[in-house]
Formats: structure tokens, C-alpha cells, sequence
């Protein structure tokens, strides 16, 4: 068990890793063997992430060392400089692990009868598994280079699976969309990896952190990372990718592709927080993070009310609710060097902007979910051609509200207590954010109602009165998600607790990140 | 298809162009190179073999089917090679100083050989093989899409 | 207009990287802590004589099973965007 | 467990759900003690219109696209500022990244 | 600052072929020029890292019959290599799914290609 829990960081990257390189072998048994192969390796890695978290939040940070003597020997031995590639668990790595294992759960089981008849089945749940390796990759990671190429892994499988169905021109428009824009911003993160290598050769997050000058070099590097994820976590005004490419990706992959997104996101926390912290002007860039986070918010949802394609009001609400995440952090930032505000709110905002990515990559998969749901069924994502689809479609309704009231925050579901950490924290910080963050809340809602009003009620139009609903396996993927939803929303101080305080304050304290590899060295 | 003098030329330079990949993917430890480069090598001998011949001709004799599979098991052979050493940590060289590839070379110049470098020669075949597999695929499916032919799934 | 901005913004992005490359150590001359130990450690610790080798596949071996699962992975996405699609498909 | 408490307000969904019930409860006696003599299905549901057509049900149904529409007719100009920059033209998107680049720099650099 | 110009010549080089790679992909409306202009970025950014390794007089960081003398950095060569093996996976998708846009809309003008906006 000891050594499972030593070697799990590893095996939970290279597990799905072998599953996606053998499931075109599998794939010969038959489909049902190959689904069943998925599943049980999924388990296998969903074990491994819970034994993983038990230990992160008892022990702290679990360093491995790839291809070292000793798992924990971050440093040759009598040497002050990391030299091989390591992992590095912290509270926030395994706080972004548990979402994307959670979600990926769902989408997998969702996508068994959604795919039942259609081409290249092996591949697309190789690239799913490929597309989780990427992430979980990115996640736990605690090397510059590494996240590169973990980032590149999440970024062309994304864009395969979201590409998949080839027969519409508009699916392979947004998969081209999102590979050429990871694939530039990914080049100007090894650019900025280049940078940093060149200043101080080393490649470990906690060595470069250990090392760094804050050179004006350093400072280009910032520019060029921060821009980079950005871009990745479709921050206003890179945004423009992310409609584009979430209406056009099947489902099952939709929630996948909005988690890689938030890994980006994490991946620019990890920057600021870890790598820089300490060094730059906190109040400052919290404000860039925070004006981007407002406009991430306000244009979202302002986009999102306008659209009548139900998926592309969703990816605007993505977009939107990003912006939530980027303003309790900001707050979170920008007071991080008065430890009284931190205390007295700041610590708040950052909890509730860190709760909120776990709630809304719940509720706007199940979104992404039900909306993938009509199209399976009717075959058009236009809600002008909808009507009355509650008749026939129960469940899908049943989660439809769910997801619509979570997302507008309305108690007691989980929307409402994220939201609410975040109100009354910023509202300490400056009003005016708060009063711009209801606001949006609002429209978010009015967006949803519309929706609802115009594709589930009214009477059934004629084209779709024999619509059924969706099969078996779609519904227990989305119902999973809904517990979910309902679960964190009655029981939100757990949640805060146990895990979403340990990644604030993984965030926070750099200290500690850095001396788990750095450890011997004064 | 191109002329008669291509094809053959091109059959017969194939072989010179196996040969050399293949020399760079089993030095790989010891000279520039390895499964990558190599890999490459080859490949681009198929590529010629595709400008020669037909891409449906070379189907006949490649299928995309078989280069997945081959793929795939490359990938795997990689990666079980890196899972191997998870008696003491995942991509710990664990051949170094045993009888296979487990020579120690002296430090410093050396004339070099073969059988050191402990799983990095394995890994070289590895990668060399999902390297040839995976970008014949590649080139084959686009030759093959590009005349709107069928392919396998 | 377009262009207008477009030329400005690209010319302080260059100007920036133009002079960022500039203040870099001096070409030929790089700092070498980590570096230096894989030179000195490379052939006792992996047994190969080529140190890039036992970079790629030893110190940073998961880099390289990473730099493998993109190959796998495009390849993968361009065999599934090239499949035959059923007529079935097709039409609906 | 259920309590989110921060020091200076606390969140009890708990609490919010029994007083939703008793709420419900309460809505749902007052509504049992409502006319008694109004039937489903009868006459007395039928819409009025000053003796005009009534639209089948299926006319009546309001489409997506015109519900709010005083709110994008009062925001028209704003929203045709926000449209333009959404040209769905990739190489846009890649000058949106540059130029965040370039400023992001230039703000980095300059406040050092 | 000023006396590492004469020596910095790659670095410049590495600058400047990227900014012309943010010139073509921001300017070309063609496909096919766009996704060559990732690819020049793309070797824009190897060669600044293969640069990067360099040591002035340096060998091939390769002991088989090396002539004594310094050795030039070997992580920035495997950090290129992996790069370069990266950037070809990210063109071959690409160019996969400019053929599939051709196919329908006949066209690689990423003016035409713009069905998914607003």
C-alpha cells in the first residue's frame, strides 16, 4: 500500500497512457471487451487519485522523482540542483486532479451509447484517455518543460476529439481553431522556458522559484506565460476560441475540453503564485487578473444572452463564469502581501474562486451534457427549432433545471455557495466588483430561463413529437454530475475544508512548495 | 506511378535507406542519432517509395490496419520499458550493470560499445518503431485521402 | 486599420523579444549547474557515451514518453479525422 | 459540516431547506383553500381574445431569438460593438494574442 | 549590456524569424501560409533553444571518440529534439483538418472558413 501510495503520481499519468496506446490492440476483441478494458483501467486510476488525495491532505506534498534511485530524491545525491523530471502533488495539483478524474468518469460513461454506431470508436476513447493523461500530466507536473509537453498532449487530443465529427464543416472549423491557437500559445510558452533555462538552467518550478532574480528577462517570461494561459483559459479578449470549439465537440469531450481549459487556468496560478511569488508587484498583476476576470464575466454573459445556438450560450457561460474564478484569485493576489486583508477576506475570495472551478466544471458539464443530449435526439443545437421537449425528455429536463439553477446561484445548489464566498469577499475588497458579479449572476440567469422557456416548454413542435429519451448510459453519466451538484451545494463546508482550503493554501504558501525539492539546500 | 527507371531505382535505394535508419536507431546510444532520427530516416524512404509507386499500390503492401497495430505496440514496448523500473522508480534505468546493454563504458573518450546503456537501446527500438509506423500512417492516410480513397478504420 | 494596429502591436512584441535575446548571456557562454552534472554523471549513471541520449531517454524520460504520446496522439487524431464514415452517418 | 462560516457571514443551506418546506407547505394550504368550483379542461381555461382566433398553440409558442428583444433593441449599440470584434476569422484571434502579449509586456516591464 | 551584441547573433536570428512568423500567421488569410507560419515560429523557438546550449569551442556532447575539449549543454538539445518530434504531430492534425475545410468549403481562405461566429 505504502509503495502504491509512493509510485500512484506516476502511475496515474501512465496508466491511462498504456490504456490509450493499447486500446487500438483491444479494440480487435470487440467493442464491448474494449469498453470494459476502459472502464476498469479508469477505475483503477480513479483508486489511485483517491488514495493519492488521502495522502496529499494527511502528509503534504508528494514529490516523485522520474528514473531517480529514490522516489523523494528530488536532488542527486551531494547536489544542490534538481536535475531529473519530478511530479510534484500539492493541494491544488490534487484538487485539480480529483475535477478532471471526476469529470472524465462522467464524460466516459456518457459517451458509451452516445458513440454505439459511429466510426472510429477506438480512437476517439484512445484520445480520450490520452486527453486525461494530458491533464492529469499538467496537473501534478513540477517541471517547466514538462507542462509544455503535457500541455501539448491535452492540446492535439482535444482538438482531435473535437474535430470528431468530420461530416460537419463547422466541427472541423473549431477543432483547427483550437489546435492553431494552443500550438502558437504553446510555442510562446517554451519560448518563455527558454528564457528562464537560459537565466538559471534549471527546469524545476521549485528551483526556478528558489533562484529567481526577477530580471527584467524573467518579467518577459511572465508576460509571455501569463498571455500564453490566458489564451488556453479563454480569458476576455482571447476568448474568441472557445464557442467556436466547445459547440462543435461531441459530447462526453465538451466538459474534457472545459477542464483542459481550467488546467491552463491552474497552470497560470502555479506561475504567479508559485513560480513568482514573492517577486512581482502582487497588488498589480492581482488587478490585471481581476480587470480580466470583470471583462471575462461581463462580455461572456452579455455574449451568452444574444446567442440562439444552446451550445454556444453555454461556452459563453464558461467564458463568464471563468471570469468568477479569475476575480476571487485576483482579490486573493492582490492583498496576498497585507497578511490582514488576507486574513480578513482575501483568503475568502481565493476559497471561493478555487470552489468555484470544481462547481462550474460540474454544472456546465452536466450543461455541455444536456445540450449534446437534444442533439443526439433532434439533431440541431438551434433553440429556435426547439419546443416542448420536457414532454418527452424527462430526465434531460430534470437536469437541465439543475444545471440552470446551479449556474445562476440559486440556493442551495453549488453555484450559490462558490458565488456567495465570492460576493461577500470582494464586496470587502471594493463593492463595485461584487455589485458587477450579481449582476452577471442575474443575466446568467435570464439566459438560462430563455432557454428553458423556449426549448422545453410550450407545445411540442411537430417535427419532434416522437423524440425519445436519451439512452441509459447518457443518463447515468449526467446523473452522476448532478448528485455532485446537489451534494456540494448542501454540504459546502465540507467541501471548503477538506479540499478546497489545502489548495489556497498551496497557492499561498510558496515556502513550502519550494522546499519539498529544495529541501537540503539553505 | 512514375516511370519504370524510378520504380526500380526507388526499390533499390530503399534498401540503402532501411539499412542506414536502421544503423542510426541502433547506435543511438553511441553516435548522433536514435529512434527518432532514424525513424525519420525511414520513413522518408517510405515517402519516396510513395512518390514512386502509387499510394494504392503501397497500400497493397502496407496496410494502415497493420501500421496501427505496429504503432501502438511500439508505444506500449516504450512505455512498459519505463513502467519496468518501478521496483525503484518509474524510468529508472534498471538494466545498467546487468548482462543486457549493462557495460559501463570508462569515463571520459572512448571508442565505444554496443552493449551499453542499459534500457536506452531497448528504447531507441522502441521509439524508432512507433516512429516509422506512426508517420507512414500519417503519410499513407493523407496520400490516400487526397485521391479520395478509402480507408481502413 | 487593421493593419495599422496589427504592425504596432507586432512591432513592440518583436522590439521586446529583440532586445530580451540581446541581454541573455552572451552567446557561447551559458550558465551550466544542471548540465554539468549530467555531462560529468552521464556514463556512469545510464552507461551511454551519447549524453543526449541519456537525457532524452533517462533524466528526462518522461519528457520523451510525452514527446512519444504526441506522436501517438496526432497520429491517432489523423487517422480518426481520415476514417470512412458510414453513409448512414453521413446523411443524418 | 453543512455550514459555510467565514467569520463574518455564515451560509446554512440546512436551515434554507426546511424553511423552503415550510414555505411549501404553507403555499400549498393556501392553495387548497382556493375556489373549488374552477375545473381543468373546461370552458373556463380557455383563452379570450375579445372574440378574435385564438393561435394555436403552436403559433402561440415565442421563439428564442425574440424573447428579450427590448433588451437587445435598448442595447443595440453596444451589442454592435461587442459583435465586431467576434469575427470568427482565426487570424484575429491570433492579433487579439499579440497584442495582449505585447502590452502585457509592456506593463510587466514598465512597472518592474 | 552592449558588448553581448557582437556575440548574440543566433539569439537575434531566433528573435527575428519568430517576429516574421507573427507577421505571416496575423496577415495571411490563406491556410496553408498560416500553418507555415507556426512552423517557422515553431522553428524560431528550436533554434533559440538549441542556441541557448551552445558553448564557445564545444563538442557534440558525445564521449565515442570525442577530441578533448568543452562540451556544449546537452538539455537544450533534448529539449529541441522533443520539440521538433512535437511540432511535426501538431502539423501533420493540422494540415489534416485544412483538407477536411477544403473539402467543405472548397476554399483555404480563412475568410471563407468563418462559420462559427458572433
Amino acid at each position: 500500500m505504502d509503495s502504491l501510495i509512493t509510485h500512484s503520481p506516476a502511475l496515474i499519468v501512465a496508466l491511462p497512457l498504456l490504456a490509450a496506446f493499447a486500446i487500438p490492440l483491444i479494440n480487435r476483441a470487440g467493442p464491448r471487451v474494449r469498453d470494459i478494458f476502459n472502464l476498469v483501467i479508469f477505475g483503477f486510476v480513479a483508486f489511485f487519485v483517491a488514495i493519492l488525495a488521502v495522502d496529499v491532505y494527511s502528509v503534504g506534498i508528494h514529490v516523485y522523482t522520474f528514473g531517480a534511485t529514490a522516489a523523494e530524491l528530488a536532488l542527486p545525491g551531494g547536489y544542490t540542483v534538481p536535475v531529473r523530471i519530478m511530479f510534484e502533488v500539492d493541494g491544488m495539483s490534487i484538487f485539480m486532479g480529483i475535477i478532471i478524474t471526476t469529470v472524465t468518469l462522467a464524460s466516459l460513461i456518457y459517451s458509451l451509447q452516445f458513440l454505439k454506431g459511429r466510426t472510429g470508436q477506438a480512437r476517439f476513447y484512445s484520445l480520450m484517455m490520452l486527453l486525461y493523461a494530458g491533464m492529469m500530466g499538467l496537473a501534478f507536473t513540477g517541471d517547466m518543460f514538462n507542462l509544455f509537453v503535457f500541455l501539448e498532449i491535452a492540446s492535439i487530443a482535444g482538438a482531435g476529439l473535437a474535430a470528431y465529427r468530420t461530416n460537419m464543416a463547422d466541427a472541423v472549423e473549431g477543432g483547427f481553431k483550437y489546435i492553431v491557437i494552443s500550438a502558437v500559445s504553446a510555442l510562446l510558452v517554451l519560448f518563455a522556458i527558454g528564457i528562464l533555462y537560459a537565466q538559471y538552467n534549471v527546469l524545476s518550478i521549485a528551483a526556478l522559484a528558489n533562484y529567481m532574480q526577477y530580471t527584467t528577462l524573467d518579467m518577459m517570461a511572465l508576460g509571455l506565460l501569463g498571455g500564453a494561459f490566458v489564451m488556453k483559459l479563454a480569458g476576455v479578449p482571447l476568448h474568441m476560441w472557445a464557442p467556436d470549439t466547445y459547440t462543435v465537440a461531441p459530447a462526453g469531450t465538451t466538459p474534457m475540453i472545459l477542464a483542459a481549459s481550467y488546467t491552463a487556468m491552474y497552470a497560470l496560478y502555479r506561475m504567479t503564485f508559485s513560480l513568482y511569488g514573492g517577486h512581482i508587484d502582487t497588488t498589480a498583476i492581482g488587478w490585471i487578473v481581476i480587470i480580466i476576470g470583470v471583462l471575462s464575466m461581463f462580455i461572456g454573459v452579455m455574449m451568452a444572452v444574444h446567442q440562439t445556438d444552446i451550445k454556444r450560450m453555454m461556452a459563453y457561460h464558461a467564458i463568464s463564469q471563468g471570469g468568477y474564478m479569475l476575480l476571487g484569485l485576483g482579490v486573493g493576489l492582490a492583498v496576498i502581501a497585507d497578511p490582514v486583508a488576507l486574513a480578513n477576506y482575501g483568503r475568502d475570495a481565493m476559497n471561493g474562486g478555487i470552489f468555484h472551478i470544481i462547481n462550474h466544471v460540474f454544472y456546465k458539464a452536466l450543461l455541455f451534457m444536456t445540450a449534446e443530449a437534444i442533439f443526439f435526439r433532434i439533431g440541431t443545437r438551434d433553440t429556435n427549432k426547439m419546443g416542448g421537449l420536457a414532454r418527452n425528455m424527462k430526465w434531460t429536463t430534470a437536469f437541465y433545471i439543475i444545471g440552470a439553477l446551479a449556474i445562476s446561484g440559486i440556493p442551495p445548489l453549488n453555484g450559490f455557495a462558490s458565488k456567495l464566498l465570492i460576493y461577500e469577499s470582494v464586496l470587502r475588497f471594493n463593492p463595485v466588483l461584487s455589485v458587477i458579479a450579481m449582476f452577471v449572476s442575474l443575466v446568467t440567469l435570464a439566459s438560462f430561463a430563455k432557454v428553458f422557456y423556449s426549448a422545453f416548454t410550450g407545445p411540442p413542435m411537430p417535427a419532434y413529437k416522437e423524440v425519445r429519451e436519451v439512452p441509459k448510459s447518457m443518463i447515468i453519466g449526467m446523473s452522476i454530475l448532478a448528485v455532485l451538484i446537489i451534494f456540494f451545494g448542501i454540504f459546502p463546508g465540507l467541501i471548503v475544508d477538506t479540499i478546497v482550503a489545502p489548495a489556497t493554501d498551496a497557492l499561498i504558501n510558496q515556502a513550502s512548495y519550494i522546499n519539498a525539492v529544495m529541501g537540503a539546500v539553505p | 506511378m512514375l516511370s519504370k527507371i524510378v520504380r526500380t531505382v526507388a526499390n533499390q535505394l530503399f534498401l540503402f535507406i532501411l539499412i542506414f535508419g536502421l544503423y542510426v536507431i541502433v547506435h543511438g546510444h553511441l553516435t548522433p542519432g536514435g529512434g527518432f532520427q532514424g525513424g525519420a530516416v525511414i520513413v522518408s524512404g517510405v515517402v519516396m517509395l510513395l512518390v514512386a509507386f502509387s499510394s494504392k499500390d503501397l497500400q497493397k503492401s502496407l496496410r494502415e490496419r497493420f501500421l496501427s497495430i505496429m504503432e501502438s505496440t511500439g508505444a506500449l514496448i516504450f512505455a512498459i520499458l519505463g513502467f519496468a523500473g518501478i521496483g525503484t522508480v518509474f524510468f529508472y534505468n534498471f538494466l545498467v550493470g546487468t548482462s543486457i546493454f549493462g557495460r559501463i563504458p570508462p569515463t571520459g573518450p572512448n571508442p565505444g560499445d554496443i552493449w551499453t546503456g542499459g534500457v536506452i537501446p531497448l528504447m531507441n527500438l522502441a521509439v524508432g518503431l512507433k516512429v516509422i509506423a506512426g508517420l507512414s500512417a500519417v503519410v499513407l492516410a493523407m496520400a490516400l485521402f487526397s485521391i479520395g480513397e478509402e480507408i481502413e478504420e | 486599420m487593421r493593419q495599422v494596429v496589427g504592425l504596432i502591436l507586432l512591432l513592440v512584441l518583436v522590439a521586446f523579444l529583440v532586445w530580451g535575446v540581446l541581454v541573455i548571456h552572451p552567446f557561447g557562454y551559458p550558465p551550466s549547474d544542471m548540465d554539468d552534472y549530467i555531462i560529468e554523471n552521464a556514463q556512469e549513471e545510464t552507461g551511454s557515451n551519447n549524453v543526449v541520449a541519456s537525457v532524452v531517454f533517462d533524466y528526462r524520460g518522461l519528457d520523451t514518453l510525452g514527446e512519444a504520446t504526441i506522436l501517438f496522439t496526432a497520429v491517432t487524431g489523423v487517422l480518426l479525422l481520415l476514417r470512412t464514415r458510414k453513409r448512414r452517418e453521413e446523411s443524418s | 459540516m453543512s455550514v459555510l462560516d467565514y467569520g463574518y457571514a455564515v451560509w446554512a443551506p440546512l436551515i434554507w431547506i426546511v424553511a423552503l418546506v415550510v414555505i411549501g407547505i404553507m403555499v400549498l394550504i393556501w392553495r387548497s383553500r382556493g375556489q373549488k368550483s374552477y375545473k381543468k379542461g373546461t370552458a373556463q381555461t380557455d383563452i379570450f381574445l375579445s372574440g378574435a382566433r385564438v393561435p394555436s398553440e403552436e403559433e402561440r409558442h415565442v421563439k428564442a431569438e425574440n424573447i428579450y428583444w427590448g433588451f437587445f433593441e435598448a442595447l443595440k449599440e453596444l451589442y454592435s460593438g461587442m459583435m465586431k470584434p467576434h469575427t470568427g476569422i482565426v487570424n484575429d484571434y491570433l492579433l487579439w494574442f499579440v497584442g495582449v502579449l505585447a502590452i502585457a509586456i509592456l506593463i510587466l516591464v514598465l512597472a518592474g | 549590456m552592449m558588448e553581448h551584441i557582437p556575440l548574440n547573433f543566433p539569439f537575434l536570428a531566433a528573435a527575428l524569424l519568430a517576429g516574421v512568423a507573427f507577421y505571416i500567421i496575423i496577415f495571411k488569410r490563406n491556410l496553408i501560409k498560416l500553418i507555415m507560419g507556426i512552423a517557422l515560429l515553431a522553428s524560431a523557438v528550436n533554434l533559440f533553444l538549441v542556441a541557448l546550449g551552445y558553448r564557445a569551442g564545444g563538442n557534440a556532447p558525445i564521449y565515442t571518440d570525442v577530441p578533448p575539449g568543452p562540451m556544449v549543454l546537452p538539455v537544450p538539445q533534448a529539449l529541441t529534439l522533443t520539440s521538433i518530434v512535437i511540432n511535426v504531430a501538431v502539423l501533420a492534425l493540422m494540415l489534416t483538418m485544412v483538407v477536411h475545410i477544403y473539402r467543405h468549403t472548397g476554399d483555404i481562405d480563412s475568410k471563407k472558413s468563418r462559420r462559427l461566429k458572433g
